[in-house]
């Protein structure tokens, strides 16, 4: 029967959007990675390069914006679809603030070197962290794209390692801050990129409650202890 | 909304039905909520309709039809379907709203007085009472008060299908049949219909066959779905229109039905 | 509940009603069964007309009957089909239309024996046919145009106007689309009629008796084939003749027994003939019916 | 797209679209001739019967015609009293309507709405049949077999009289009564029906306060119709019901209707041009002018019904 | 989508259109662009399939009925409207699709071929080809290829319509106007014929009527929206339905019409 | 006619939603000063309340987020409706990000208070900040509620005054660490609390954003000149 391909241009459109968010998600993956890379290696161009680009991440999250109403006025999205829809919205909210995130991590970092300041040893394990972070986002599109409930679960369960490597940074970062005052600005700016990672990994857990949302139907958002504090 | 707490107004049986040789609805269980609307969705042939046509009879009127299983109506725990049962008694109980409009070729007044009528009720006071009551109820008193003798057909379609709302108001009815009542109307004249049903649950129970899902999205607090004369999946609407618990729902739900 | 009862008593009453209708018919068959029968044989087929009750046959009037049946369905057909079509496909709506509207319905109720004066003064004295098949023929055909053209019209309207247009929408012209559509999807319903109209035909009586055609004919009319060049001839249309139904009225006036039982069995094979008629268009509106549904 | 711009305007197309026009107008001709041959024959009917007519009341005064009370146009006191044929034929209009407007509505609504469809299905032919049977064979059944029965009933009937025939002329006319009404009743949609048995209505409620009411004028025409077929009848008459003229509304007595004058006219040997030829002319007239009256209003009525729905 | 970087196909220049008195159309101007679905939305009665019917003259069959203005064809720049021009050679190069699936009682085969064989087309390669063609271009072949000399009736209500579509295809018209295509068919079949329409726009202009918004919103790049024959706004689907500019336009799609 | 109520069981609908939205924003307006009055008063229990009470906040998020689908479900919005759905969906987002940022400042005052540390003078300004971040969520709520784009615009214009109070602020803390490394601690606690106003602006300047959306059906985010770095 002709059915089987009754509504393959919805899937064709559905499909299409759900491409874009992962190029979207693709985009501010590199934005962090550029933003870390240029705290480590100090390059400002590439750093500045970083903060302008924030302007496509914007314009891909008013485009999928774009896109998401007219799919709803298009095909008046049920079930599955709606939820699809509906996540959607919301994760490329999150994307967005990644974006931003990430845009704060390299003018912060072009602050620093900007200043001319050693970067301090803590920077090593902000590099950590933002591998993590990057993982997480990476994992938690990952998860979108396949619809995978257990990586998505994965990703909620590493937050809370996440959150435990910013607090641990935070200490480190206190206790310079203490031992030589004049480290303050620097460290805190690092203070800022370590926030800025964290919050990735925020945002990542809540993608990853979103594709939970998407295959299961279950608002998974706030069911657990609340999450350490900031 | 906690399903669990409504009182059951009518509930199926294990309904079966045949026409002729052809079993139409198989072995149907489902209820329907008192002062809910319920609505019947599925692709065309699913049985919807003449599960509709079950609660009042309407089958009988044609020959070589039959009926397997039972209809409970509450609050007196009668069989719908028993043999013992005059259909015309079942069609007192419970009203009906067809597909095109139908009204009589009489006036306004009488075709809302026609039910009345049909019972003996002889007191023109009493009479001329229950049609107002009916078409206030209807939604319709205000734009028919001054003509209510003059022919029905000069009405509008939407009109005319709340004229025949009010004739099976005029009754009262415990329950409401609807089949596809919107479907021969433009789009303004369906929104002051599925406006006036949410008016009414507050008084009948409602059972609607639609073609449309939106509109069984709007209207109902119950949704049923079936397909082949089987009974799907029955549930809260908001819930069976967001998270279907079967892959044969989900996929007709969101047109990939095959 | 009271009400309920008028339900059966009603059925009761439909029942009886038609009994009276449906019985009376069979008692007037069986009766003229009865009577009519026992001279039915095929003497009785081959024979003309005689002063002797049992010698007499309806030779001359079923040659007389198939010959002012060929003339009258050679002119209905064509042109009620024709009228028709025009009616339905053709007509704009105007005066004229409205009028050839109006003037079909009457003249379907006018009753036959004005036809019998029209032919009368018509045929038989102004166009001096005379008391001819083809004066019969043509009469009997203007009868019968009404039920051609009614039936037409009606198979015709039963085609829905979508077909129509998506005929037209494809580029169709107005005689294609009657052509290609409208003429094969009605051609049952309009068969029906032709049938219907010529059943009618058959047993009309007032009409012929009334262009004085005679009753006691002995010989039959011209054969239409002959054996020498041109092979065909037309002569037989100016030819007196008698038909079925007037050899009936002949013999029902007759007060001896035996010249109406004569009278029965003719009108036996006249029944037959218009049942067997009627019973075809039936037949074929039935399958008509079962076979399309628009 | 191209190829679309050439056929518009490509000489050859043009050609073949002349001849296109050429063709479909000639058809449109050919059919509008044969559909103006029933205007010509209604015209040919008013001309030959006023042409006749004129003649006559030449002769006859009009007056003489509508009131005089004997009608003796061959005699040689001749007298055109046309009361005394209408009275035959309005006394047997009566008797056969008494019989086929009940009857025939009965047998309508039982049909349409009681019967179980295989005996609707089984009995409208035969119905139809009934309606097919040549009014000769009526006739025949009238004198010899209908008038022998009341005979034995009603010692006193003649052996022609206008009860007998009026009776088989109303069984003849039951099945015109009947399949128009019940076509008029099976036109109501069955939304209708469907609507008033969902109020609980028992099936007479439903044929007498619906289905009728909303059929009333299709029914009406049906009846309208039965009346003009036994005004016009004629074979029935002219062998049961007696030829003589006879000023009576008994319908025990024997009595000419118009028809059967026209029939006893028709077989003696009048000379054409003739008062006595002339009379049957006159008397068609009178005729077809009553069935004119009714047709036309059978037609509006039925056109109100076509419009209803 | 850049409106005006898109060819128009046809375009209506104040057109008006009156039943014999009746102004059914009132000066209504707007493009078709080209390989693209234009919708035209509206109430009952709004005068959009008047407005759709004039696109191929339908209205030439019914008397009493008159154009005034102009339905300009591209790419020649022909007056569809003009007297000069005959309306079947009009529909020579539009085709259409109606309400109802309206096979003609024939074969598939034969239905198909139609078109060709109101052209004069004898050669029966040409029309075999052509009828799979068009079957194939309809999505029915291989759904009918088994049973091309069977009736048409046999085929589904959607196959049905599908087959009316091929049947306007055969014949390679330039704009193909669709009358409320789907409003006889149920959610399925009327997904597969909005699933055809957007393969088909690669190939052949679209005009559609629909009563159904979110059809037009689902198929549609265009969308007009009419009242009472007017064109009250005219603009980009997406546009329209998410931002109209007219207070009456977002009245109607929000179903706040009154 | 009827047609005038036709809609009105639609238009209940939409206005339930409304109005439990801003009943989300007023419950949140009410953990945000109640989690600056008690920093200023180090009244812990009050401060435990708050953090108790951002439950209530994220129960109304998913409530609310189930509504807009069903909505979307049941009325298949179009024009104003959908892009009124579509910023409820945006700004339930927004409104329980507000409520984690009150629950951040709950907690942090109360390390303060339980760490015993006299507050550091900038927490005056903090107040005055905290109550300016009110003072626009409310104002942006205001603009939903009445749908007016004066007041949404000045909402979005006033964000620009908060950033600068906040970079302010975290100018004088660090001037304060500097001084006196032993109120690092303290301090940078106060810097998060002066962060979560900021972001309160942030997100009272996105809701703003969205009302302009819904009147004009114009995507306003992101068209200005990029907003200062945090």
């Amino acid at each position: 029967m002709a059915n089987e391909h009754a509504s393959k241009q919805y899937d064709l459109d559905l499909g299409a959007i759900r491409t874009r968010v992962l190029q979207m998600g693709g985009l501010v993956e590199s934005q962090i990675r550029r933003a870390i890379d240029g705290l480590a290696s100090g390059d400002l161009a590439a750093l500045e390069q970083v903060i302008d680009d924030d302007h496509r991440v914007n314009a891909m999250e008013v485009a999928l914006d774009g896109d998401t109403s007219h799919l709803i006025v298009r095909r008046q999205p049920a079930a599955s679809d709606l939820r699809m829809i509906f996540a959607i919205a919301k994760t490329v909210t999150d994307l967005e603030r990644i974006g931003d995130e990430a845009q704060k991590m390299a003018r912060m970092a072009k602050a620093i070197h900007e200043r001319g300041a050693a970067p301090l040893p803590p920077a090593v394990d902000v590099r950590h962290a933002a591998e993590a972070a990057i993982a997480m986002l990476r994992r938690s599109l990952d998860a979108f794209a396949r619809l995978d409930c257990e990586a998505a679960q994965g990703v909620i369960r590493d937050d809370a390692g996440l959150d435990a490597e910013f607090r641990a940074i935070l200490r480190q970062l206190i206790t310079f801050m203490m031992e030589d005052p004049r480290t303050i600005s620097t460290a805190l700016e690092i203070v800022w990129i370590a926030k800025a990672i964290e919050r990735i990994g925020d945002h990542a857990k809540n993608m990853a409650e979103y594709v939970i949302y998407i295959v299961r139907g279950t608002d998974v958002r706030h069911t657990r202890s609340p999450q350490p504090g900031a | 909304m906690m399903e669990q707490l409504l009182a059951t107004k009518a509930e199926a049986r294990s309904l079966s039905f045949y026409y002729g040789d052809f079993q139409a609805l198989k072995g149907i269980s489902m209820p329907v909520h008192e002062r809910q609307v319920t609505a019947l969705i599925g692709p065309s042939g699913c049985g919807k309709s003449t599960f509709l046509r079950c609660f009042n009879r309407m089958h009988d009127l044609y020959p070589g039809n039959r009926y397997d299983g039972q209809i409970i109506l509450q609050p007196d725990n009668t069989d719908l379907l028993a043999r013992s049962i005059d259909p015309i008694d079942v069609r007192m109980r419970i009203g009906m709203v067809f597909q095109k409009p139908n009204p009589f070729p009489k006036t306004v007044f009488e075709n809302v007085a026609y039910g009345l009528r049909v019972r003996g009720e002889r007191s023109r006071r009493a009479v001329e009472e229950k049609v107002e009551q009916a078409l206030h109820d209807a939604a319709l008193w205000d734009e028919v008060k001054e003509r209510l003798h003059q022919p029905a057909y000069n009405l509008s379609g939407g009109q005319q299908q709340r004229l025949c709302i009010a004739r099976a108001l005029a009754t009262d009815p415990e329950l409401l049949l609807f089949d596809e009542p919107t479907s021969a109307l433009d789009p303004i004249a369906t929104a002051s219909i599925e406006e006036l049903m949410h008016d009414l649950k507050k008084r009948v129970t409602i059972l609607i066959v639609t073609h449309n899902m939106q509109q069984a999205a709007r209207v109902s607090d119950f949704t049923a779905y079936m397909y082949l004369g089987e009974l799907v999946e029955f549930g809260v609407t908001d819930e069976l229109f967001i998270k279907p618990q079967k892959k044969q729902t989900e996929d007709y739900i969101t047109g990939r039905f095959g | 509940m009271h009400r309920k009862h008028q339900d059966v008593v009603f059925a009761l009453v439909g029942i009886v009603a038609l009994m009276v209708a449906v019985l009376t018919f069979l008692t007037l068959f069986v009766n003229m069964a009865v009577d009519g029968l026992p001279r039915l044989d095929w003497h009785f087929f081959t024979s003309f007309p005689s002063r002797r009750a049992t010698q007499a046959g309806i030779l001359s009037a079923w040659v007389g009957s198939t010959l002012v049946m060929l003339v009258t369905a050679f002119f209905a057909v064509p042109l009620g089909v024709a009228s028709g079509i025009y009616l339905e496909e053709y007509a704009r709506k105007s005066w004229v239309t409205d009028l050839i509207e109006i003037n079909i319905t009457n003249l379907a109720g006018v009753p036959s024996i004005v036809y019998g004066l029209l032919a009368l003064g018509l045929f038989v004295y102004q166009f001096g046919l005379g008391q001819s098949i083809l004066s019969a023929g043509l009469t009997l055909a203007l009868l019968i145009l009404p039920v051609v053209i009614v039936a037409t019209r009606e198979a015709i309207r039963s085609i829905p106007q979508v077909i129509r247009e998506g005929s037209y929408a494809l580029g169709a012209t107005r005689w294609q689309t009657v052509r290609y559509h409208i003429l094969p999807y009605s051609s049952a319903g309009i068969l029906t009629g032709i049938i219907i109209g010529m059943a009618r035909a058959i047993g009309e009586t007032a009409p012929i008796i009334t262009i004085g055609a005679l009753t006691f004919i002995a010989f039959l009319p011209p054969a239409p084939l002959k054996a020498e060049p041109p092979f065909v001839s037309f002569d037989w249309l100016m030819s007196p003749f008698t038909v079925m139904p007037i050899q009936m009225f002949n013999w029902t006036s007759r007060p001896e027994a035996a010249f109406q039982d004569n009278a029965a069995a003719a009108g036996f094979v006249l029944v037959f003939m218009t049942l067997a008629m009627n019973g075809l268009a039936i037949w074929l509106r039935y399958r008509l019916r079962r076979n399309i549904k628009w | 797209m191209a190829k679309a711009t050439a056929a518009l305007h490509g000489t050859a197309y043009l050609a073949s679209r002349r001849a296109r026009h050429i063709r479909e107008r000639l058809i449109e001709v050919l059919l509008f001739f044969a559909a103006l041959i029933s205007v010509v024959t209604t015209v040919a009917i008013v001309y030959v019967l006023v042409k006749e007519s004129v003649v006559f009341f030449e002769q006859v005064p009009l007056r003489d015609f509508l009131t005089d009370r004997q009608w003796t146009p061959l005699f040689d006191d001749a007298h055109f009293g046309i009361v005394v044929l209408l009275s035959g034929t309005l006394t047997s209009s009566f008797v056969a309507l008494a019989v086929a407007i009940p009857l025939g509505t009965i047998i309508a609504i039982y049909l349409s709405e009681f019967a179980p469809y295989r005996l609707r299905e089984m009995v409208k032919p035969v119905l139809e049949m009934l309606g097919g049977v040549p009014t000769i064979v009526y006739g025949y059944f009238a004198l010899l077999f209908v008038t022998p029965l009341l005979q034995k009933v009603m010692p006193g009937l003649p052996g022609f009289n206008l009860l007998s025939a009026g009776l088989v002329m109303g069984i003849m006319i039951i099945p015109y009564v009947s399949s128009i009404s019940e076509d008029a009743m099976r036109a109501v949609p069955m939304a209708l029906r469907e609507g008033s048995y969902a109020m609980g209505a028992t099936r007479f409620q439903t044929a007498t306060r619906v289905v009728v009411p909303a059929a009333f004028s299709g029914i009406a025409s049906a009846y309208i119709l039965g009346i003009s077929r036994a005004v016009g009848e004629t074979m029935i008459l002219a062998v049961a019901g007696g030829m003589q003229p006879n000023l009576t509304f008994n319908p025990l007595e024997p009595a000419a209707t118009i028809t059967a004058y026209i029939v006893q006219v028709a077989l003696g040997d009048l000379p054409h041009g003739s008062v006595g030829y002339q009379t049957i002319f006159a008397a068609g007239l009178t005729l077809m002018l009553f069935t004119l009256a009714c047709n036309l209003a059978g037609h509006v009525l039925r056109k109100r019904f076509r419009e209803a729905y």
